[in-house]
């Protein structure tokens, strides 16, 4: 399936890009793993949590065709 | 006793400069005894570095969707009439308002409490990053294990 | 970082309009990260009738010596670095700042928590008495038991 | 030895007047019941507490000739 990847802070910077699309076959812990490998990511993915179409899902969330997939570094406003 | 003015819970994302005092106005109601804000201001050190400026990126649907939950949970949940909160995006200098938080209600143990979670959950969950500056040059995403 | 400015303590009666954006001004310091203010407000009623003013009187010297031990203690017991506090004297109409605690401090956590000591502590033992008018022509002091 | 009393709020109401002077020979307690009985305070002792000179005392303190004596009713400020 067609994924829209965001990313935001350090892992946008590893990226070095704002958004990807990527096609891929498995889950999102998965997907994590490959593009980890793939950009250097740092952050473990136990410190990071999963975001589709802008909200909050649990790792064992299946993803869909079409779904923004983001990867969330732990969060620092206020 | 006057017309009951309508509760209100807002959140927002503001990449100029928060406007404390036109937020305290909003939050005006008569039947209101108590006012309780709370301010997140820009520090100059941090971690023991002296920082010189900084930078809020918010991955900005989910920002609003996040924060503007949590005003409307702390609207059920607590004893209170009002709640504003916003929260700025961008480059901000030392002593800058990086966040502010305001809740009316009649009475202050649920003003208090209502502030405080409404803070608490705005740190824990609503998608925004620190990009903070230091006088040295460097500069650093905050990612707080 | 910048210089080290003074920590700050003040506890005065006032028996004009109370200039909250004022004193939030006076708390800003580059070393504090955080500041809570609570405000105080004349309510359109209490005990189920309606107020249409109050009017507060104080014991001056008495009020103003326990309102500076007050917030003397504050700055003492918790790590918050300016407190200022006001309390109004005299007539208030509906929605008008009865009053006014500001903490500035470098974290939430002590904020909060002298905020919520100093107006405690205030209520507690600051002499000052509210004379209550209500709507219906009747007025009464408030001597809670 | 004489005193110096001031009345605040509900008890300057029912004394009618902001202050006055006594000539009192007893405790602090002793002098709340003559002048609760001279002008229809409501409140009970217990409910009400002593300052001397504009700082709180208890009631146990000896009084001396000179001294502002207030009684003051619960209060009800912030």
């Amino acid at each position: 399936m067609r994924l829209q990847l965001r990313y935001f802070a350090s892992l946008r910077d590893a990226a070095g890009s704002e958004s990807e699309n990527v096609e891929h076959a498995g889950d999102a812990a998965s997907l994590y793993a490959l593009l980890a490998a793939r950009h250097g990511f740092a952050l473990p993915q136990s410190r990071v949590r999963l975001a589709v179409n802008g909200a909050f899902v649990p790792w064992s969330q299946a993803l869909h065709e079409g779904d923004e997939v983001v990867f969330l570094p732990p969060v620092s406003g206020g | 006793m006057a017309t009951l003015g309508a509760r209100v819970s807002r959140f927002g994302l503001n990449a100029a400069t928060i406007d404390v005092d036109a937020l305290r106005r909003e939050l005006e109601d008569p039947h209101c005894g108590a006012v309780v804000a709370f301010d997140g201001i820009v520090r100059d050190h941090h971690g023991g570095r002296a920082v010189s400026e900084l930078r809020y990126e918010a991955y900005a649907a989910m920002a609003e969707r996040e924060g503007q939950a949590i005003v409307d949970a702390a609207l059920r949940e607590f004893a209170v009439r009002r709640i504003i909160a916003e929260h700025r995006t961008g480059l901000l200098a030392i002593g800058e308002v990086a966040v502010h938080v305001g809740v009316a209600a009649a009475h202050r143990d649920a003003a208090f409490a209502a502030c405080r979670f409404v803070i608490d959950q705005i740190k824990e969950r609503v998608p925004i990053w620190k990009h903070e500056h230091y006088a040295d040059g460097a500069a650093e995403w905050i990612h707080p294990d």
